[in-house]
């Protein structure tokens, strides 16, 4: 191709935050009419090689040309009038506003707002590339796919000639996701230059027709998507041979059922039923996965179960121990406190990290203590043991930090993901609840949680695993619960199953396989 | 009747400060910025306004009351801007604690009316530094040929002076600014998510600055109605004296909306001069006690059903740095 | 960066300053930029200073000698340090959970009517140690439930609680004076003044200030200790991060939001029992006096922590002590002196930029990883 | 809370001291105190900058001043001192820098002055407005004020000749003695040149609220008040008057410049005088009388210059008809018969209530006054 179907061209940009050097002299170019996928493990840079292209970040060094011409984009403001568009990893839409009011955001134009006419533009646009708005809808109603797409129209709107989507299927479902991909298709081929960050290679193969990957803040080379493959990829990416394979050890069946949920249903603030009879049973020794597209009860499922969720009917039967040996509890209405001080010993990773199951501004070592900080006598707190636990926990499972008192907030997202997983299998669970686990990290950190998990499956540890990569599920989990709506549309054993089955299922309550299978 | 006319025309006057107070800190925590600063940025107002029309007053021989007005108006809203524009500058690019910055705010303003105010009667023979009778009465109550005299309804609505008026018109304004015009979208964006706002193109750091500075002169306005309205352009020592904080308060009794502020400070106003045309029997302590009584009882009741768009700017009281996460 | 230094939004060019984020600086690096800063405001004071007329010279060593130069001086400055340590110390415990509690001014005035009320009435039935103790626990058990109200209408239903402590401080002040005039005074022919306490109702005194001073300097000790080290300092910290997460490692929101506030309102309570059998063996309407608002100065200069509230509540006191001085020796009026203290505050607080932060300048090419600053 | 200036009280006291008693007994603390190094400390609640009572004192200090031409470091102010401990360390101070005689003008200073003067029995310690002088024993501890009430009578003629609607108002501070009694007083004056009048009062609970001020003073303007009198220390009483069409009499110093077409005439002080008289005392070795009271025979106090543009025909000719009986003695304000608002009949007639102290302690509220706002 020539230079001048070149969209973007960088050369030698350099960034460091502090200490940290993001981006170590890389070079890159974007071209009109392709979609370059770029790639690399947590941290190596990429999200801020694309928020200089976008203004947000100035670089230290390094010069940008677009469309050839050497330009300077010290905001997103001047990002925008060179065409560049893009949506980032955490989207920055205002809640408390409406679609249009988003997209016209920040827009020259009358002074005075004219909604019905900025409403009946934007169906316009959304119209043409197939995408279903409300224009009028408030962010805070909407789910991550909705909210995605307002970000596209809003690129779209301003005239956007170069789109950088910043991990745009993570919090998607792979019908979100392929949707997406219908309308990245339509907009190369509408001439546009598009820039994709994304750590599932399978999307990587499907979508792009380039991919650039750097490792550790430098770049280590592009190469055409036709002629590479997974194991290719993840090599450059990582910088030596992985395996790709998730192994799935034996069920041990002596471990017998830790978990039953009977009729389970609750309700939300809206009263709308969120869990609606909810049946099944988890043993101990094997993994569960919990399939669904997003919002179908899987969050509440698991914050019911971990207490943290108003149980309007319904039993939660789990195993505790007991001086005289193990029985079957009803957890229901009890708090987290009460459930763990039952001898039920359950651990949870929430799906909300930062929000929910870390403090982003403490340490490691407080971080530590969350769960357990209520244990011994006296009002004072045991930091010695939490410290030993955080610094065992950066050897085992390789977490990058500079230490074990720095905020946890300044880690990765990789990092941040072992830091909690690692917390839990800590607190020697029984069962194991784990939402998106995954959510966000790279193929290497994502092999590493597999890992954890089935290691303590074979401990005979019972695992709830809530993912969204099917593919994932289906090579991990025994057997596979679908969830429709937060009705339970039946559950599957892995080994038997395929994706399409489950896609289906997930979206139509199946009569054909209801109720309980072993 | 007459007792109710003539409360409800009490109330008004009374509200009126707060209101300028109320609507200057509500546009500016619509930027993102929590200016704890209005009391100070009020006594910089009245000083302000009243140096102006004094020394006016002392140029020209035969000073006109309009000019004077204006002058009064012009003076005390740059003077607001001068304090809200320390805080900015402190808060919007060195990026200070805002809590702090408008406390420091306070204490300087107060200072600065306190001290030019003394400095301004110190030079009056009778230490008193007032302005003249044909200045004076443009402050007063306005006749309206007409519609003044309506029974009733001539007190009701057309005896005020004309700050009343510009106030209810400021707050108009800024109702229909913040939800019909673009601008005011992109202020409330600002406030409430700055990295949203930078990231669609809005300069952050000029609409924080804008804001919070017309807000702060809006506050002086404020400032010098109690000047020149309430001290009829006498310069009387700690006169804003403790109307900011209830200011700062009624921000959040209106839910940062412009048209419930009025609402807000004519309620706040009423209930402050009511024991002197309703008498009920008690202790006059207790009767004072009243309008903040009443503040937490409606606090209580409509706080319960507080949506998300009617509370706080999300972003208010934290700075904006771009490349932070 | 700042847009505020940015020009031609058309032609995207780089702006003439920028900033970025620092790498964490040494300690004492830190200190000089505020010894820097700290100069800054003197010299800016000056020129204020050189306007009315004096010597700047003159004028600082003169606040100096107000506040150092003989005992009764330093006296007078710790026994104004005091009650500001300790209501930065109650608002510290509650801006941890990021509850906006700007009432410790009514809940010292709380604290001082409880205590005030067997100063007066039982100060006959009991010994002195007894009666100091039950004020002592009166003031506390009082500011403490006046620092719950706002807590439980907030934690139970959300009920903002910056607006709620405000007016709560309006209440007590206002209750303070019905008391003051009715009930309370002590003459019912003369002055509205409640009456002066019994030398059993007050506080004895160690190296001429009343023992409050220790109290208090135990009292960061054991707060400093609680926020950092107890099991109910870290649930304080965690509900003020994230209520989710307080909840989801089974923490009760609730209960802390409300324990921590009587605590926070104790502290004041406390404060204002020191008050009024130490300093002013009496109840007015200005026990308070103030100090509810400039302790929330104190306590984010300080960044909540209850040491270095120690130094800066000193610092504040010195800066009042002093500025009073000048307005005796050379007739500044007291205006003039809050303008002083304004400047030296907003020096004091955009310093904090320049530890944060460094400028880049257009056209300087930066040394990469910018370390060696 | 903003301090009041803190004019104030009253205890039914015992004796009937009038007026300084001047007589001078030989001295004893030796003469070495001179106008050379004679040293004078003054403790305050505000500054000058209030306009109202500190600014007042401050005015009768520099009279004080210029009288002895005394240089500016041997007159030590104390601004700001809130009525609490830190009256205690300002005395101290004061007595470290060496003052042999120092003045406290707020009505809270009284415990801390009166411990200070066990304690320093060679230093002279004078406190306004206080009384608790008398029973304290103390030769170097004493209360001075003024009888303000009789200027106060005198400004309330200016009101009841000049009022339309026969109706007063008063804008007063704080329920006690001292503002009962002045517009007691002025009440009275104004009855005394017109039988038909009444008044109504109105509260602030404060000394110095501008806004407050004004309120009230609409309140009563609202319902037909057309001369508004005032004790609180801002001039918004009058300068609302005067944007309402009414009239009115200001307090502490002439406040015509704030209002000049309301402004009637100001009941004001000279504190000078018995500034004057308590260094000269010290000069000369003599006592100063315990408890020192000065009425406008003694020059204390005393109506402004009248406003000859606002002020009713005869005016002038019954202040000064009423001046002059006052100072011989022949006209006294509190003389019975006087009934309080609910009839009792407060002081029987033929006789006189005489003020056991300097600190006025007349509180009944006469027939013919409201008060309002409750
Ligand atoms: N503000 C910061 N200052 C210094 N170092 C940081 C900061 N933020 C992150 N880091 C470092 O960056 C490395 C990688 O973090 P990175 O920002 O790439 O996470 P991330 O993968 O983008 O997170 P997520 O996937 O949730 O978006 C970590 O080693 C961490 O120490
Ligand atoms: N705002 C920031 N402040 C400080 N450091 C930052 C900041 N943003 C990024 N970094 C650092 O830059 C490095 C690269 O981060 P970046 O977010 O670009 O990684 P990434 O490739 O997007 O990772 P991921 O795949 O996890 O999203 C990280 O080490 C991180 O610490
Ligand atoms: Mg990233
Ligand atoms: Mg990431």
């Amino acid at each position: 191709m020539s230079e001048e179907n070149n969209a973007i061209r960088l050369v030698n940009i350099t960034k460091s935050f502090g200490s940290v050097l993001a981006n170590d002299s890389i070079s890159l170019d974007v071209r009109y009419g392709e979609i370059l996928a770029l790639l690399g493990e947590n941290g190596s840079g990429k999200t801020t090689l694309m928020n200089i292209l976008s203004g947000i970040y100035y670089p230290d060094s390094g010069t940008i040309y677009v469309k050839g011409q050497e330009v300077k984009i010290p905001s997103p403001k001047d990002a925008f009038n060179l065409g560049i568009g893009m949506i980032h990893q955490h989207f920055k839409l205002v809640d408390v506003l409406t679609a249009a009011e988003n997209i016209i955001l920040g827009l020259p134009g009358s002074v005075r707002l004219n909604r019905k006419a900025i409403s009946a533009e934007i169906k316009k646009i959304s119209s043409r590339y197939g995408f279903d708005i409300e224009p009028e809808k408030k962010i805070y109603n909407m789910s991550v796919s909705e909210k995605q797409t307002v970000e596209i129209v809003k690129l779209l709107y301003r005239g956007a000639d170069i789109l950088i989507l910043d991990e745009p299927t993570a919090v998607l479902t792979p019908q979100e996701s392929d949707k997406l991909f219908e309308v990245l298709k339509n907009m190369k081929n509408d001439g546009k230059a598009i820039v994709i960050i994304t750590h599932k290679l399978n999307e990587v193969l499907a979508v792009s027709d380039r991919v650039s990957i750097l490792r550790k803040g430098c770049s280590v080379g592009t190469v055409k998507t036709s002629e590479t493959n997974r194991q290719e990829l993840t090599e450059l990416m990582v910088g030596h041979s992985v395996s790709l394979e998730i192994e799935r050890p034996e069920i041990n069946t002596k471990h017998g059922e830790y978990l039953k949920i009977v009729d389970l249903t609750c309700i939300d603030s809206d009263g709308h039923k969120v869990l609606d009879n909810i049946n099944f049973s988890l043993n101990g020794g094997e993994i569960l996965g919990i399939a669904g597209i997003a919002g179908s009860g899987q969050r509440e499922l698991c914050e019911a179960i971990a207490g943290l969720y108003p149980v309007k009917g319904g039993a939660i039967l789990c195993r505790s121990e007991t001086p005289n040996g193990p029985v079957n509890e009803n957890i229901v209405g009890k708090s987290p406190t009460e459930i763990i001080k039952k001898g039920v010993a359950m651990a949870f990773v929430p799906e909300d990290r930062l929000g929910m199951g870390l403090v982003a501004s403490m340490d490691m070592v407080e971080n530590m203590m969350l769960k357990s900080y209520k244990q011994g006598k006296g009002p004072f707190t045991e930091r010695k043991k939490p410290r030993q636990m955080a610094e065992r926990m950066i050897k085992e499972l390789d977490i990058v930090t500079p230490g074990v008192s720095t905020p946890i907030r300044l880690l990765s997202g990789g990092n941040v993901q072992k830091v909690l997983l690692g917390r839990e299998i800590a607190s020697e669970p029984s069962v194991l609840l784990v939402a998106y686990p995954v959510r966000g990290l790279d193929i290497n950190s994502s092999y590493t949680i597999y890992n954890l998990l089935n290691e303590q499956k074979k401990k005979g540890v019972a695992i709830l695993f809530i993912g969204e990569d099917l593919d994932v599920l289906l090579e991990l989990c025994d057997r596979i619960m679908v969830l429709c709506d937060g009705k339970v549309s039946g559950i599957v054993n892995a080994k038997e199953t395929t994706k399409e089955e489950l896609g289906l299922m997930m979206v139509h309550i199946g009569d054909e396989k209801g109720g309980e299978t072993a | 009747m007459d007792t109710v006319i003539n409360l409800f025309c009490a109330a008004v006057l009374a509200g009126t400060p707060l209101l300028f107070g109320t609507l200057g800190e509500i546009l500016t925590e619509k930027s993102g910025n929590l200016n704890l600063g209005v009391e100070g940025m009020m006594f910089m107002g009245a000083i302000a306004g009243l140096a102006g029309a004094y020394f006016y007053e002392q140029i020209f021989t035969v000073p006109s009351g309009i000019v004077a007005a204006i002058i009064a108006v012009v003076f005390s809203f740059l003077c607001g801007v001068l304090g809200a524009l320390i805080y900015s500058f402190l808060t919007v690019t060195l990026r200070s604690n805002q809590n702090v910055t408008g406390l420091a705010l306070t204490i300087f303003g107060t200072g600065f009316g306190n001290f030019f105010g003394d400095v301004l009667a110190g030079r009056a023979p009778s230490g008193y530094a007032a302005v003249g009778a044909e200045i004076k009465s443009v402050f007063q109550g306005i006749k309206i040929p007409f519609l003044s005299d309506i029974p009733y309804i001539g007190k009701l609505f057309f005896s005020y002076n004309f700050l009343v008026y510009v106030g209810v018109i400021i707050a108009v304004l800024m109702h229909f600014f913040l939800n019909k015009t673009r601008a005011g979208l992109n202020l409330r964006a600002v406030g409430e998510d700055p990295a949203a706002a930078d990231a669609a193109g809005i300069n952050v750091t000029k609409y924080k600055y804008l804001a919070t500075c017309i807000g702060g002169g809006i506050c002086g306005i404020g400032g010098m109605y109690v000047s020149m309205v309430i001290c009829s352009g006498v310069w009387v020592f700690n006169c804003v004296g403790g109307i900011g904080w209830i200011a700062v308060a009624l921000v959040i009794f209106a839910t940062w909306s412009p048209s419930r502020a009025l609402l807000g400070s004519l309620i706040f106003g009423g209930l402050s001069i009511m024991r002197l045309y309703v008498p009920l029997g008690i202790p006059i302590q207790i009767y004072d006690i009243f309008p903040y009584l009443a503040t937490v009882i409606v606090l209580i009741a409509t706080g319960i059903r507080q949506s998300k768009e009617h509370s706080i700017p999300k972003s208010t009281g934290l700075n904006y740095f771009r490349e932070d996460r | 960066m700042s847009r505020l230094f940015h020009h031609s939004p058309r032609e995207g060019r780089e702006p003439l300053i920028r900033m970025v984020k620092r790498p964490q600086i040494p300690w004492a690096k830190a200190n000089l930029i505020r010894a820097a800063a700290l100069l800054g405001a003197l010299l800016a004071g000056a020129l204020i200073i050189l306007l009315l007329g004096h010597n700047p010279l003159a004028v600082y060593a003169d606040m100096l000698e107000g506040s150092f130069g003989s005992k009764v001086s330093r006296t007078e400055t710790v026994k104004i340090a005091v009650p500001l340590l300790g209501a930065s110390l109650c608002v510290a415990l509650a801006f941890k959970m990021k509850f906006w509690n700007i009432g410790a001014e009514g809940q010292i005035m709380m604290g001082a009517i409880a205590a005030s009320y067997f100063a007066l009435f039982h100060h006959q039935n009991m010994p002195s140690w007894l009666l100091l103790t039950v004020m002592c626990l009166a003031g506390i058990i009082a500011g403490g439930l006046w620092g719950l109200i706002p807590a439980v209408f907030n934690a139970k239903w959300g009920i903002n609680e910056t607006l709620f402590t405000l007016m709560l401080n309006y209440i007590a002040i206002g209750f303070e004076k019905y008391l003051q005039n009715g009930p309370w005074k002590e003459n019912p022919n003369g002055f509205p003044k409640i009456a002066m306490f019994a030398a059993e109702a007050r506080l004895p005194r160690v190296f001429g200030v009343h023992v409050g001073w220790i109290i208090m300097l135990a009292l960061v000790v054991i707060v400093f200790i609680y926020m950092k080290r107890t099991k109910q300092g870290y649930e304080i910290s965690v509900v003020g991060e994230s209520k989710n997460t307080a909840l989801y490692a089974g923490m009760n929101v609730k209960k802390i939001i409300i324990r921590t506030m009587f605590i926070s309102g104790a502290i004041a309570g406390l404060v204002g029992f020191i008050q009024v059998s130490g300093a002013d063996f009496s109840l007015t309407e200005s026990t308070s006096g103030g100090v509810g608002f400039t302790a929330i100065t104190v306590a984010w200069l300080s960044k909540l922590n209850p040491i270095i509230m120690v130094f800066v509540s000193a610092f504040l006191a010195i800066l009042q002590k002093g500025s009073n001085r000048i307005q005796t020796d050379f007739k500044i009026p007291a205006s003039a002196a809050s303008v002083l203290t304004g400047i030296i505050l907003f020096f004091m607080l955009g310093c904090e930029f320049f530890i944060n932060y460094r400028l880049i300048f257009r056209g300087r090419k930066e040394k990469r990883n910018g370390y060696s600053n | 809370a903003k301090g009041g200036t803190g004019d104030q009280t009253a205890a039914p006291g015992t004796k009937a001291p009038g007026s300084g008693e001047e007589t001078a007994p030989p001295d004893n603390a030796g003469g070495d105190i001179t106008l050379e190094n004679i040293k004078i400390g003054f403790i305050h609640i505000g500054d000058a900058s209030d306009k109202g009572y500190t600014y007042n004192h401050d005015l009768g200090t520099k009279k004080m001043q210029e009288t002895f031409g005394l240089r500016d470091e041997q007159i030590i102010n104390m601004y700001n001192t809130p009525e609490s401990s830190a009256c205690d360390t300002a005395i101290r101070e004061l007595i470290e820098k060496g003052c042999n005689i120092i003045f406290a003008t707020s009505f809270g200073f009284e415990d801390y002055m009166k411990a200070a003067a066990a304690e320093y029995p060679d230093i002279e310690f004078c406190h306004a407005t206080g009384y608790q002088a008398q029973g304290a024993g103390l030769d170097n501890f004493h209360n001075y004020f003024g009888n303000i009430y009789e200027a106060r009578y005198l400004s309330g003629i200016a009101a009841g000749l000049k009022t339309q609607t026969n109706k007063l108002g008063y804008v007063a501070a704080m329920p006690y003695a001292e503002c009962i009694s002045g517009f007691d007083a002025f009440y009275l004056g104004a009855l005394s040149v017109n039988p038909d009048v009444t008044m109504e009062v109105i509260y602030t609970n404060d000394w110095n609220d501008p806004s407050a001020e004004a309120q009230a003073a609409q309140a009563l303007i609202d319902s037909g008040c057309d001369v508004i009198g005032q004790h609180c220390d801002s001039t918004a009483p009058m300068t609302t008057a005067e944007a309402n069409g009414v009239w009115g009499v200001g307090y502490n110093s002439d406040m015509i410049e704030a209002a000049p077409n309301a402004v009637l005439t100001s009941a004001v002080w000279d504190w000078s005088r018995y500034l004057i008289f308590a260094v000269q005392s010290v000069i000369d070795g003599t006592p100063i009388p315990t408890d020192w009271s000065g009425g406008i025979k003694d020059g204390v106090c005393d109506v402004s210059a009248l406003n000859e543009t606002t002020i009713a025909e005869g005016t002038a000719e019954a202040i000064d008809a009423a001046r002059e009986k006052i100072v011989s003695g022949e006209l006294q304000i509190w003389a019975g018969p006087l009934y309080d608002n609910e009839g009792n009949e407060v002081v029987k007639a033929g006789e006189v209530f005489v003020e056991p102290q300097s600190a006025p302690s007349f509180n009944h509220i006469l027939k013919g006054i409201t008060i309002l706002g409750s």
